[in-house]
């Protein structure tokens, strides 16, 4: 054994560590399950010690980061359950699959706290768009959420796609899942009651995902390795939308004391969580395991084969858990029991294969990484943007911005999702957030994902604030009240103290940020290693957020809505062409300093976009982010087909003025005759605003400038993604 | 389109590789059993390709390179190439 | 009168069918069991859109063998009225109910979007509200609605007024441009013989209310209530 | 799952039928042809199942049952089956 834990991941102190606790050398089958659930991965064992700086609590949240997903409460009686996943890995090997598969986890996490899941978000990064193997890799991750997704029926409604060399070996594929339920409904991933049956549900189990860990097997099957593979996991959306069914009605009927989806580290993990959260000890019969093919005892204690849940349920009950799984023409298999004390004990037809303190798996090891400022960021952020020339026509150069890999429209991903089953989407994807509306209420939420790597990697701290407050000026622009985070934290190797800093950093400007902002962070994912040959990915936190609208009829789209209103900016425009798209895009370069934010001013400026829909004052919202001003109002003309006549004055250069990234700006629409109110708000905020112009016609002139027909760039934009992956 | 004198054909036969959940080969199992095929212990479904090929000449190479760059998936399927 | 909405497994519209007959229009409505085969006391059964299992071999083609769709045909020959959206259309081909059968759409993409369709028959129990040459705004959402049938199908099928939906431009113009999926002669939605069995591919429960943009799919709804109306 | 000496295998190949539109296969024509592999003339895309039966005896007609009844769809498809 001593000679193998290298292989599965372990250093010689994680081994050491292992021998203590268990008072002997552990056996292949424990050797198995402690490498996995010490792994990164699934211990969080560099991480944890930093998130801790994320502000948790707050009055409306009633489950935090621990659970499978943070649980929200809207009013009314009704929760929303949330969480996001990376699902990179499994998509680089196999993009189709890897992204199915990541939908399938993330779905299963959310009705395992007794939701119903309502929608999915899909946060993207790739490599250039001009290499095949990215666009081999685009088509397969959509065509795989679609796949999955539209299987189950629960509607993508929102996402955010951004390409740059650094995603070019290691994509990044974030899924996101929101379920509502009643606040009395919620179940958690907990064994409790000494004799309680554990169920195993869904799926044969199979050799699959089980990776690193097959060193196990080839160690002593070297003739027949080739058969023992691990095989890539293939998804099964119509077993997994069974086991919703399945699952939702057995909570609803109450058979059931704690309900846990498999995932990384399969049964071992779900045992051990569900023990260690209920302060029980577990007993498991891997031989009652289903099977797909012959296994041994630890390939079946960490395979990953998808679409599997663990319940627990009382004796009396077993029956009827069982013929509800049954009827839905799923496997349901009791394979263990609650036992007191808090060991995890596993038999093989009747022999012992394991016997481990279930909190030594399920809490791995904690390391306080070392972490050093790289030396990169002095040397980018030492540009000055104020040096590099401008193309003159700046007519040619915005048609050219929406065109931009970055910046054109996504229709081509998200027409591949069923955006509208389920009968709530009232915002389309396409807008800022996608507004969902809560049947039998007058509510609705409204979501959105954001993080711009760029930034980050020129700024871990200001870069991932900035990813917070992008977010929550989508949900505000589209009529919401920022509720909740959930993030994704996609980093390189921690164990780089270079890496480690800027994670360290990100993780501190999240906290700010939410703080700032008011907002808890309720769950969230942790995925490091993202390297290809010592090569990192751009550190990339992803925000996903969702809010709450009180009422639904005040739902904002960025489109403008009618002629002769005027176009109105909150908010103030600075030269800061640093980190833009228009830097990357148009001169090839990824430096300077991101825009700066004041959370203050920030605070005070989307209090007042929210005053505004509320008092009916704003008709229409944008968010005005990456590709800066010009770009968000040709955005606003795109969306409703209307044009604008836009005059101001700026010392800025007209460059500056339409691709500057400044924060905590808005565009949005007023009535002539509402002015007034608009400028009494903003006084009482104290915040910049100005008038830029009216809404009409149909071509969009900024200036001497831009003189561009609505239509015609709309065809550019909107078939620009098409073309690019053609 | 047009069949003539030098065309040659070929077959891919494409299966899920050993070991790989093929939720459609059950889902065809669990069909054919509930339709009273009792004796179906197993099915596996996979993709049958038949390509025209233009000219004369070996071409099962450039078919197996097809199969490797494109017709399959070499990470979770296997493939056979015959001439017809 | 009585809806029923059949639930196969995978299905995934059947709770918004089931939300449109009952919150919009406030008829009665009950869910139907794929192994369930009374269908005693209803006047229209929704086959409703989905992956009923998992379209795993082809699209319906287990889904047909529920011992309920011996019952929905039984209902059928007796004049009942059956509509089968998007996947229940799937089946309703697969179970030889209507003509033809469907193909992987043209991009190989599934395409979820707004499509404009034309009214071809007015004299139906599905559109006697709307008028011919009528355009509604509904969306699809599907892989293969690339509708195919041999020539003397579509010939009959033309021939006898059995092309009720056809997708158009916003102007009603048939064009290719504005078939979404490559369907032959843009059809949308056929009838059987008698008009009682209707597949179409759009969905009109998602066109049903003004927050979800669209009321067109609402006539499709209305000209069953008020046929049922009118028989009853 | 497992093998043993009275299974039988029957091969199953299902193809477009001929003058039906095979838009996987125009579209596997087209990525070949883009490839650089201009020497294919057409491609058909159909399915390949591979059937596992207990027991010995004539399966050859059960199995055509099962393609009549559920496999295939007669109205785009034709199939043929061999014992493997
Ligand atoms: N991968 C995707 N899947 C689904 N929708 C997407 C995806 N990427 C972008 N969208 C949608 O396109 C719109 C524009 O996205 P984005 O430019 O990221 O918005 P913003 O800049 O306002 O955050 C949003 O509605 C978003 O949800
Ligand atoms: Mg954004």
């Amino acid at each position: 054994m001593a000679e193998l834990y290298e292989e599965l991941g372990l250093t010689s102190e994680e081994y050491d560590s292992i021998c203590e606790i268990l008072g002997r050398e552990p056996n292949k089958v424990e050797l198995g399950m402690y490498s996995l659930m010490w792994s990164e991965h699934c211990s969080y064992k560099s991480s944890k010690l930093v998130l801790k700086m994320l502000p948790t609590t707050m009055p409306h949240v009633i489950l935090g980061p621990g659970e499978n997903a943070g649980i929200v409460d809207i009013g009314g009686g009704y929760a929303v359950a949330f969480k996001m996943e990376s699902h990179n890995h499994p998509s680089a090997v196999e993009p189709y699959q890897g992204a199915a598969t990541g939908i399938g986890g993330i779905v299963r996490d959310i009705f395992t706290m007794g939701a119903r899941p309502i929608l999915c978000v899909d946060p993207l990064r790739f490599g250039d768009p001009s290499n095949p193997r990215t666009r081999y890799l685009v088509k397969g991750v959509v065509a795989g959420i679609a796949g999955y997704g539209n299987c189950l029926g629960i509607p993508t409604v929102a996402g955010d796609l951004y390409f740059h060399p650094c995603y070019e070996e290691n994509p990044l594929v974030n899924v996101m899942c929101l379920g509502i339920m009643r606040t009395s409904d919620i179940i958690k991933g907990v064994a409790t009651g000494v004799g309680n049956a554990v169920i195993l549900i869904g799926n044969r189990t199979g050799r699959d995902g089980i990776g690193g860990a097959s060193v196990l097997a080839s160690q002593e099957f070297d003739e027949r390795s080739a058969e023992k593979r691990p095989s890539v996991q293939v998804g099964d959306p119509f077993t997994e939308k069974l086991l919703i069914e399945a699952c939702l009605e057995l909570l609803k009927g109450g058979l059931l004391v704690g309900l846990q989806d498999l995932g990384a580290a399969g049964i071992s993990c779900a045992c051990s969580e569900t023990a260690s959260r209920g302060h029980v000890g577990m007993e498991v019969h891997v031989d009652r395991v289903p099977l797909r093919e012959e296994m041994e005892p630890f390939e079946i204690m960490i395979s990953e084969s998808q679409e599997r849940m663990l319940a627990v349920a009382e004796p009396e009950k077993v029956d009827q858990v069982l013929e509800v799984c049954h009827r839905w023409g799923l496997n349901a298999v009791v394979i263990g029991q609650v036992i007191e004390g808090n060991r995890l004990v596993g038999y093989w037809y009747g022999e012992k294969v394991f016997d481990v303190p279930v909190d030594s798996l399920a809490h791995g090891p904690t390391y306080r990484r070392e972490a050093r400022k790289p030396a990169y960021l002095d040397e980018v952020q030492s540009f000055d943007p104020s040096t590099i020339k401008h193309p003159s026509d700046c007519n040619q150069l915005l048609l050219q911005m929406i065109s931009s890999p970055n910046l054109c429209s996504r229709r081509y991903i998200y027409e591949q999702y069923d955006h509208m089953i389920q009968l709530n989407t009232v915002i389309y994807p396409g807008s800022d957030a996608a507004v969902i509306r809560i049947k039998g209420t007058s509510k609705g939420l409204a979501v959105t994902c954001d993080g711009n790597g760029r930034y980050v990697y020129l700024d871990p701290y200001l870069g991932t604030q900035i990813a917070v407050a992008e977010a929550a000026r989508n949900i505000i622009a589209s009529g919401g009240v920022p509720l909740a985070i959930t993030d994704c934290l996609n980093f390189g190797n921690p164990e780089k103290p270079e890496i480690f800093w800027q994670f360290t950093e990100s993780v501190r400007g999240l906290a700010d940020a939410a703080r700032a902002l008011e907002m808890p962070v309720v769950s969230g994912n942790v995925s490091f290693y993202n390297e290809t040959y010592g090569e990192a990915i751009h550190p990339t936190p992803v925000v996903g957020m969702v809010g709450l609208i009180g009422t639904i009829s005040n739902r904002r789209s960025i489109a403008f809505p009618q002629d002769d209103l005027l176009v109105v900016l909150l908010g103030q425009t600075f030269s800061e062409l640093g980190g833009s798209e228009y830097l990357f895009y148009i001169h090839g370069i990824t430096a300077g300093n991101p825009p700066s934010i004041d959370m203050d001013v920030a605070k005070r400026i989307h209090a007042t976009c929210i005053e505004g829909i509320r008092r009916g004052l704003i008709l229409s919202a944008h968010d005005c982010s990456e590709g800066g001003l010009g770009v968000a109002l040709l955005e606003c003309c795109m969306a409703g087909m209307i044009g604008a006549e836009i005059e101001v004055e700026t010392d800025l250069e007209p460059q500056e003025w339409l691709f500057s990234e400044s924060q905590s700006r808005f565009v949005v629409t007023v009535q002539k005759s509402k002015l007034e109110l608009i400028d009494e708000l903003a006084k009482r905020r104290r915040i910049p605003y100005s008038v830029l112009g009216k809404t009409g016609g149909n071509r969009l002139r900024i200036n001497d400038w831009v003189d561009l027909d609505v239509g015609e760039a709309f065809q550019v934009w909107d078939q620009a993604l098409e073309k690019i992956l053609s | 389109m047009e069949e003539n004198s030098e065309q040659v054909r070929y077959a891919v036969y494409i299966t899920p590789k050993r070991g790989v959940l093929d939720p459609q080969g059950q889902a065809a199992l669990q069909a054919l059993k509930a339709l009273g095929y009792g004796e179906v212990d197993d099915v596996r479904i996979g993709k049958y390709i038949i390509l025209s090929l233009k000219g004369d000449g070996a071409k099962e190479e450039r078919v197996r390179e097809m199969c490797e760059k494109l017709l399959a998936n070499p990470i979770i399927e296997d493939y056979e190439v015959s001439m017809e | 009168m009585k809806f029923g909405v059949v639930i196969f497994p995978g299905s995934n519209c059947d709770m918004d069918s089931f939300y449109v007959i009952k919150e919009v229009l406030k008829e009665e409505v009950e869910y139907i069991w794929h192994q369930d085969t009374d269908l005693e006391g209803f006047d229209c059964i929704i086959l409703p859109g989905g992956f009923s299992y998992g379209d795993y071999l082809r699209c319906g083609a287990i889904a047909r063998f529920s011992p309920v769709m011996s019952a929905v045909r039984d209902f059928a020959s007796k004049g009942g009225l059956v509509i089968g959206i998007c996947n229940g259309f799937q089946i309703l081909l697969e179970a030889g109910m209507l003509p033809g059968a469907m193909l992987r759409n043209t991009s190989l993409r599934f395409i979820c979007k707004f499509v404009n369709v034309r009214v071809e028959n007015d004299q139906t129990p599905w559109t006697n509200h709307a008028h011919k040459g009528m355009v509604l705004r509904i969306p699809i959402a599907h892989n293969e609605g690339n509708y195919t049938a041999d020539e003397e199908t579509i010939r009959r099928l033309e021939g006898e007024g059995r092309v009720i939906l056809r997708y158009c431009d916003e102007k009603g113009e048939v064009t290719p441009e504005s078939n979404p999926n490559g369907a032959m002669q843009n059809i949308a939605g056929i009838c059987n013989r008698e008009f009682n069995v209707f597949g179409l591919m759009p969905h009109p429960e998602r066109s049903s209310e003004d927050i979800l943009g669209s009321t067109d799919g609402k006539v499709i709804w209305d000209s069953v209530v008020e046929y049922l109306n009118q028989k009853a």
